[in-house]
């Protein structure tokens, strides 16, 4: 994946499901590592294949992972209620799962909070 | 409301002068506040310290709708009841409090739950509306009723250490004008599946943080009750300035920095609500054939909707 | 205050439990909580707000200073008074709002205004001190003071659409321990130039604003006095777990986005309080010898140290 | 000064001072444009340039003046209670007067509140 630094930041209690609010990614600690698919020259990373990196870091604990994603079309969709932000901006904004990753990014999943 | 005519009364004057002197607010600004009217639907964690500031700015009307009684856990952070309160209706209790603070606004009182059926009639009689509830259902029923009727609402939530704030339909375009603010439905098409839904009760929350989501839904009120004050008065105040883009305040009482602001899109081409194809109609609301409750699924039974 | 070693009485767990059940308070937190001592200086806009949550939290003891009296004017936004109890003394108004709040915090009352005579006195009977005062020379004499007796400082202020909040002297460490967090005079070596410096009266204030800044500084004083409270209690709880480094939070009702986070300095190597070769000592402060509104200078008389 | 892009911006009341929140230096508008020194090549813009430039704004309106800057030793210095902030951080950490600024800096002006 070439030379892309980027993070993953988590808020409105998805921390809880990651264990940490925020993962640099590559990451220094092993256990914090998620599964990036290999790229050909050319071939961009975009933001599916991140949040199937983090889906694949909550598998065999599926009550976990279905509040993270949800469905099984070709790639996983985040599950309803989930807000995903890439550099503070709605990633609606963005191009949603086919965003092409930059080094640098922040991207940030929020959940949505319902109490009051 | 018309613009008014009519200027303050000596007390008023002495009362609001510290805000009255700047020109974000001035006299007009004051007028406009002494003749809108304001709906706080939950008076909770967000709702109580959201009374509590608009009631001291001054704003003519303020409805309080809530079904609950005060208990006691509810006291470490909802501060206009009080412990000789508990066992008292939320509504009842906090207009005390809030009568006492100034006794220069109108409360009015609606001591059930808000439901579809009665969604309409209530939301209609005010020109901004407060989500201060705490349920996903409550949620899309407040913002698509708010859409119907071209209000603006100031959507806020809170749990454990954080919080979350939207002015949302803002300005209030019918369904269908791409340049009206985008509604809840824009931001969340699909609720979250009920087992994700965590409430106060069960995921706990820290008083402050509620608190600081409250008191900033009664600024947005305030501000957006206030806009243009100063220009002469038009027919259309939500309208003759630009309104801020939409965006999501984040706030986490651990984190560093603790808030945050998310840039938020714009209305969705193909929202139910508040698209040209919207499916959400007063029709449909009124009849009950919009069942909240069903479309958001429940583990545990919906205590507040 | 020692650790504490009985449990909490069934209400108690009522009351609290929305907040004991998160694992950043917990069991350990809420004693942490009932066996602290805070002091809020100044009952006006900020102290209102701050003292109504570190209430709702269950302090053990809440200390409140201010030697004005309710006026009119206050009431948009000093929610704990009433329009009843316009004359009464700050102190005494607040009492009673607090007290029916939460019967089970102990609420001490100093009804004058705080002196460099009196400032050791009071705030060695506290943990953390407030500053919710509104000149430069109360800011600098409780700077000073907390930094004598080794207390962590929640410093805010506000005017008309702004605030800032600030956590200074955190960790408490003595004067001329580098490691030792900031102290007002570190970030404000000098006082700004008295005509520079702006009255809430003079320049007009938003009640939200203010609000918003109060509850921040019951919320800073509630993580400084549950830090480490999940871990096994140790005899130094302020210093086992490193600080947030200072910062300065800078609100803006009016700009986008509303909040700006700010990295402060550390202690000033030649820092007239903190610093080994400090100027300021007991003796200097208690003979009266340091002149608190001199140093400041006044264009109208200070009428609220 | 070459190509040096750079913001000004003031909080805490210091607004009212220069007539608004925020001025990209260079300006579009030619009333908000501030004097720069000439720099030889090889020198740099650096913050006490700036303030001096800020400065001459007020000239003649002596009130003002003395809230954002005093003194005169060869250059002004700015008036106690006003932070300086770099990016985020306060000037203290960053070198103060001599700072040289960046393409891209955000320098802050805050006024400390006192009010309660
Ligand atoms: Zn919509
Ligand atoms: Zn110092």
């Amino acid at each position: 994946m070439g030379n892309i630094k980027f993070s993953v930041e988590f808020s409105g209690g998805l921390q809880d499901l990651f264990g940490q609010k925020k993962i640099p990614i590559p990451s220094d600690k092993n256990e914090d590592q998620i599964q990036l698919p290999k790229l050909l020259p050319g071939e961009s990373l975009k933001l599916k294949h991140v949040i199937d990196g983090l889906a694949a870091k909550l598998k065999g604990r599926n009550a976990k992972l279905k509040l993270f994603v949800q469905g099984d079309k070709g790639f996983y969709e985040v599950t309803p209620g989930i807000l995903v932000l890439i550099n503070d901006s709605d990633w609606e904004l963005e191009g949603e799962y086919e965003y092409e990753i930059q080094s640098g990014d922040q991207v940030l999943f929020v959940s949505t909070l319902h109490g009051g | 409301p018309s613009a008014p005519r009519w200027p303050l009364d000596k007390s008023e004057y002495k009362r609001y002068g510290r805000q009255l002197i700047m020109p974000e607010i001035g006299l007009q600004g004051q007028l406009r506040l002494k003749n809108a009217s304001v709906l706080i639907v939950g008076v909770g964690g967000l709702g109580c310290p959201a009374a509590a500031y608009l009631v001291g700015a001054g704003v003519g009307i303020l409805g309080l709708i809530d079904g609950d009684t005060v208990e006691e856990s509810n006291l470490h952070r909802q501060i206009l009841h009080s412990t000789g309160r508990v066992g008292m209706t939320k509504v009842d209790s906090a207009r005390i409090a809030l009568n006492s603070l100034n006794p220069n606004v109108k409360l009015v009182a609606h001591t059930s739950h808000l439901t579809p059926e009665s969604a309409i009639r209530i939301l209609q009689l005010y020109d901004i509306i407060l989500d201060c509830t705490d349920t996903p259902a409550s949620r899309y029923l407040i913002s698509d009723t708010c859409v119907l009727l071209g209000k603006p609402l100031v959507s806020a939530s809170a749990l454990r250490t954080e919080g979350q704030l939207m002015v949302l339909n803002n300005p209030p375009l019918r369904a269908g004008d791409s340049r009206g603010g985008p509604c809840y439905r824009c931001v969340f098409p699909k609720p979250p599946p009920p087992e994700s839904v965590v409430t106060c009760g069960d995921g706990g929350i820290l008083g402050p943080v509620v608190g600081v989501m409250g008191i900033l839904q009664a600024l947005e009120a305030i501000k957006l009750l206030t806009r243009n004050a100063q220009p002469p008065l038009t027919s259309e105040p939500m309208l003759a300035q630009p309104s801020d883009p939409p965006s999501l305040l984040i706030f986490s009482a651990y984190a560093n920095p603790m808030f945050r602001s998310i840039r938020l899109r714009t209305r969705k081409p193909k929202c139910a609500a508040c698209s040209a194809q919207a499916s959400v109609t007063a029709k449909a609301l009124e009849s009950g054939s919009l069942d909240y409750v069903q479309f958001c699924g429940t583990v545990n039974p919906v205590d507040a909707l």
